[in-house]
């Protein structure tokens, strides 16, 4: 077993309530997620570098192809532009294409058929065509590979018209949302954190739908708000945990989709609590954070009575050192402690 | 200076080929390439009007290529297109309303007003998509190919590029994934020499497109693209490769853009390629040199020819009338398709 | 003469007062920087489709290849990612390649040597190499030409650790920083906008830079800030100017520089207005209006006394028509009734 | 079954050309590949203790490759690589306790401990880059070959890929400029079948992949990668054409990784290949076939090479000791270097 996994095995999450529910690890969420699409609409098909493969990424496609056939889910040549652009024309042909990647960095080689094409096709075509394809990518952190290999690029899609953003944090979200993604007929980017793979979470059985813009309260609290999507809020709400110990009571809003961004749930959240933080896997520059930051100057700037804080990445590449990782990334303590400033501020 | 000399042989030893064709076709496809012209003839001339506030690329010279090519296809295929896009629109049975309105940037558009000249589509006509990338919508078309492959429909999609469009790294990859998964797919390389005001010399080494698209397990081929017959038996060739499973095909058409890359009139002048070279295209011009050829061989006369060219006028008349008298998009219009539902 | 031209050359812009200086266009001041350039240092290269061809990228690369030779700049194949790669390389290994693109949107198609290479070459191998380059483009809007031909991507970029962006807006600036950026020891890009190529302006003559990251205040006033660069600073500019008139003093911050920002001059300026209003010519969401949007909110949040406004594009493509142009681009009347809108609130 | 069959023939008929060589030449490649060997089993035997906090991407295998074509490099020669860079990096003659301290992520790391096991850089060695990207790399070196080439320089730029970078559009793009330019570059195609766990057949129609390159402009062999002189030979061919002006070289050398794509240990019981390939592979295990040849014809006997094995061993331990010994980064270290000055 490589560090890095002995690392994610290490993590800590709230173990979920079996008496809730059947539980099943993320990964496995994902993975029936898939088969259910599959099962219920033969015209979703799967493909990446590997997606066949006995690691069959991260576990999450196992089984599809000895189900489904390697018509419907098949390994790609390595080839990022070409085969982005191949899903959007099978997409605007009939076909309900997931294209997955093992790690976010492999996307940005086909941003011109995404953001050019993929995106604008509906669009430009005034509605003749549409798009319902899904890209799908593991977010990694933390695990060594450096620069070229742990960019969360939800920022850099942030602004792009036409694209939706789905960013899961628990099992039965990221199942439901998947669900919502692939029958979506639009261009949806859902990212999944390669650290949550392995968290278990209660996930109902068949098929269900998480509707796409639509955010939860994971913790409800009076003295500020939370707001961000997948690990980041994993880690948000055990800061949040810890805090309630200190008599501080943040309210947690798990985004689940960056875009569109559920304004309505944060709006009402600052109304009560007048305090935000924003965190996000990704940088803090121009990204998710600054939206979310900007639409609180912006709209609810007479909600606000403190300033804003932004938790995520510095405007520095990630490192692939152990020891600098630590400093990179914000952890469970270094969130605990903004939020605990700006809730005494 | 001639930098890219004219090496077909016309229509030299196409007699017993032609005889084997029904008449109707052979007129048809004069018509056809015909129709183009004077279209493309009468944009060019409103142009400066600035009426049509759009960038507009003419296809005329590349009529024989269009018409040739698209004779090949079904209304039912899938046809992808560049920035270059009047004459696969138009060939591919597009309506003509629909473009110029979408040239006007009027709401009845084939677009909507959001596409304009460089996104003619008409997916009634199976003129599917468009792009305004180098290259862009050529993976698109291998995805409506694998679509098609994998519902089991034995129709076909095809794509135009032109020479500069080889040179971006998506078409190597399209042609492998093409080649690999046998794709019913028809890559139409239309090489004329340029890509803007640059020649290919200085993008290129000296090499020949068709054996380097062979080379990524592509059939391929290269064709006179002067010569409308040439064109279509090529496409039919390639076609019928599709439909039997036997894949994709690679068309490299040699051809010239009587044009400036964009905008109206020519602008050999500016330098950057000789007069001489364009005026020795012009002696093979696609419309001409197949005209003659069927004088020649009785199956077309001056005064069908010159019928061919006022119906086509008239059309164009029309057409143009009713672009002018179409209404703007308004603000609200703006707003929708950002996504679908 | 094509429309588009014709309506670029019916904007108005303030003339330039001919007894402060030398009067250039801004397509003009910027080929007589890349003369200075190329002509202090003999590893100034520049290259791009077209740069040779008759029409010099606007006339920014007129006569260049007379004087410097066709080793020195020259015209590349359509190829975006790869040539993005070899000026990386080039400027690795003792070169300072200028790679220049009529539009933006071809950027897009060397997202991964731009975003995953070029930006992290320095900090990935600490420092033991440098990447001495500039990326230019010129933006459209208002042409016709759709939604993959207009696109502003400084947005998608800006949160990339290791550029730099410029956005000029005058010619002497635009010469002055495209100075600065061919000595700069980053990649840096350069965004011109197309509107602006047939401006006129005092241009001093011969070397100097103007440092990135310094932006300037355009106009001094009291009543409100307006921040941006480029053609929406330009805009902006207009719509003060006749605030003026209503008795609207709006200050003006020309940025120049969009990464880094110049974040010293925002703060002063809203020390004394406490109003702020962001203009772009990009996308509003997630980019430069946004990180700026957000800045205020998190550092200068106690100067603030109303929300801050952005002024950009919508949450939607370009469209190509002339009709829907007009409503998708803000024009100097909205600016102004925004501008109005929260001096009075 | 073996899908990928090894087709050279080893050293047969390599008697003469191997006389025709210096003695010191025909052990220090003997050497240099051992030295790899026990670099790469070492980091391999001491994966799991969970030190090295990186993804290793092992060359068990293909030493052949590395040594051979580097072989052909002087020190100011520039090379470039991809993930796959342990082999590139020593070969070139890179600093072995960088390396290592670079795997152990301190700050005494080749590259700071920012860039982990496929950053592996030593500038002073030409082992000037390398990118996590497939194909990345391809067209930074492009444009490393185009500065020496405008700067005048003799010495040459080379990159070493994947076989499934040659499925990246990037790559067909830089062979292209590098004809064009007649660049003084080399292109070293490892081709091992693979791409992680993915075999060629899934990602690319039967083609040669010296064929496919050859078609863009560009001089290109296939030889025999688990043979290290026929690599310096091909080498040695690419450089001299590249100093005098004659353009870029793609090598296309078949050979095997021994271990799985990533990390320690072979993964071919996950079935993705057969054992009884790898099996095949390593009978011409590119350093006993070679050292077997060398001692038939009296060049190296055991005792040598066992000296060499415990001479790298040594060395090894060494740069583990010092590596484990060495400084972590601290907080400051991470903002340094975002921007040069
Ligand atoms: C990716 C990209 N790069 C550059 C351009 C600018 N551009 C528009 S048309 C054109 C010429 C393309 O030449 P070619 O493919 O030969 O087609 P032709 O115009 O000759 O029909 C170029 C370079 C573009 N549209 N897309
Ligand atoms: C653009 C891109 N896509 C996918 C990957 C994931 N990946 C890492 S190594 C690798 C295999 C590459 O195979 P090959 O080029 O043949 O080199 P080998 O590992 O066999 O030496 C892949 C696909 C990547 N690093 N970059
Ligand atoms: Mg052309
Ligand atoms: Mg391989």
């Amino acid at each position: 077993m490589p560090w890095d996994e002995g690392l994610v095995n290490s993590l800590v999450y709230e173990g979920p309530d079996p008496s809730e529910g059947r539980i099943l690890s993320y990964a496995k969420a994902i993975n029936e997620a898939f088969a259910i699409a599959m099962e219920h609409d033969p015209s979703v098909i799967v493909l990446g570098q590997g997606v066949d493969d006995p690691s069959a990424m991260f576990g999450t496609t196992r089984g599809l192809q000895a189900r489904f056939g390697g018509a419907r889910i098949f390994d790609t040549p390595v080839a990022e532009e070409s085969i982005m652009g191949v899903c959007t024309g099978a997409a605007m042909n009939g076909l309900r294409p997931v294209y997955m990647h093992n790690r976010p960095d492999f996307i940005l080689l086909a941003f011109n058929q995404l953001v050019t094409h993929a995106s604008k096709v509906h669009f430009m075509d005034n509605g003749q065509t549409n798009v319902p394809m899904v890209v799908w990518a593991a977010i990694g952190r933390g695990w060594g590979s450096g620069a070229q290999h742990s960019q969360s690029i939800q920022g850099l899609l942030l602004g792009v018209p036409g694209l939706k953003i789905v960013m899961p944090s628990t099992p039965a979200d990221a199942k439901g949302l998947l669900l919502s993604a692939i029958a979506d007929n639009n261009p949806v980017l859902v990212f999944e954190h390669r650290w949550l793979m392995k968290k278990d979470g209660v996930v109902p059985e068949g098929h269900y739908r998480i509707p796409l813009g639509e955010g939860v309260v994971r913790r409800r609290g009076t003295d500020l708000t939370v707001v961000g999507a997948s690990h980041a809020i994993e880690l948000a709400s055990q800061a949040a945990t810890r805090l309630a110990k200190e008599g501080i009571e943040a309210e947690v809003i798990d985004l689940r989709t960056v875009k569109p961004i559920d304004e309505a749930i944060i709006e009402e959240s600052l109304g009560k609590t007048g305090r935000l933080v924003v965190v996000d896997t990704g940088w803090a520059m121009g990204g998710v954070c600054a939206e979310i930051g900007c639409l609180a100057a912006e709209k609810w700037f007479h909600l606000l009575q403190a300033p804003v804080r932004r938790i995520a990445l510095p405007d520095v590449p990630s490192p692939a050192g152990f020891t600098l990782e630590q400093f990179y990334y914000p952890d469970v303590e270094r969130i605990q402690a903004i939020m605990r400033g700006l809730a005494r501020q | 200076m001639i930098r890219y000399a004219y090496q077909g042989t016309g229509f030299e030893g196409w007699e017993e080929r032609l005889q084997a064709l029904p008449p109707a076709l052979c007129s048809a496809l004069l018509r056809d390439m015909i129709r183009i012209r004077v279209i493309e003839e009468e944009i060019e001339r409103r142009y400066h009007q600035d009426q049509m506030k759009t960038p507009i690329h003419l296809v005329i010279g590349q009529e024989a290529s269009s018409v040739g090519f698209c004779a090949a296809l079904t209304r039912e295929d899938l046809l992808y297109s560049g920035h270059r896009t009047h004459g696969a629109y138009l060939a591919k049975g597009g309506d003509l309303r629909g473009m110029l309105c979408e040239m006007h940037c009027r709401i009845n558009g084939c677009a909507g007003s959001r596409g304009g000249s460089m996104h003619l589509i008409d997916k009634r006509a199976g003129m599917a998509g468009t792009s305004a990338i180098v290259g862009g919508a050529v993976p698109i078309a291998a995805g409506a190919a694998l679509s098609l492959k994998l519902r089991g429909s034995d129709r076909v999609a095809a794509v135009f590029l032109g020479d500069a469009a080889t040179e971006e790294g998506v078409v190597s990859e399209t042609l492998n994934f093409a080649a690999l998964k046998r794709l019913p797919m028809i890559f139409v390389c239309e090489n004329n020499f340029y890509s803007v005001q640059s020649p290919l010399a200085t993008r290129q080494p000296a090499r020949d497109l068709h054996r380097w698209a062979a080379e990524h397990g592509v059939a391929s081929v290269q064709v006179d693209g002067t010569n409308v017959l040439a064109a279509r038996e090529a496409a039919l060739a390639a076609v019928e490769r599709a439909r039997s499973g036997g894949g994709p095909s690679f068309i490299e058409a040699r051809l010239y853009r009587f044009r400036a890359h964009g905008g109206a009139g020519d602008d050999s002048k500016t330098g950057y390629r000789d007069l001489e070279e364009l005026h020795q295209w012009e002696t093979v011009d696609p419309i001409r040199t197949y005209f003659d050829f069927l004088s020649r061989t009785q199956l077309a006369d001056d005064r069908q020819r010159d019928a061919m060219y006022q119906a086509a006028m008239k059309e164009v008349a029309d057409a143009f009338e009713f672009a002018l008298a179409s209404p703007n998009p308004e603000q609200k219009d703006l707003y929708t398709h950002v996504y679908s539902d």
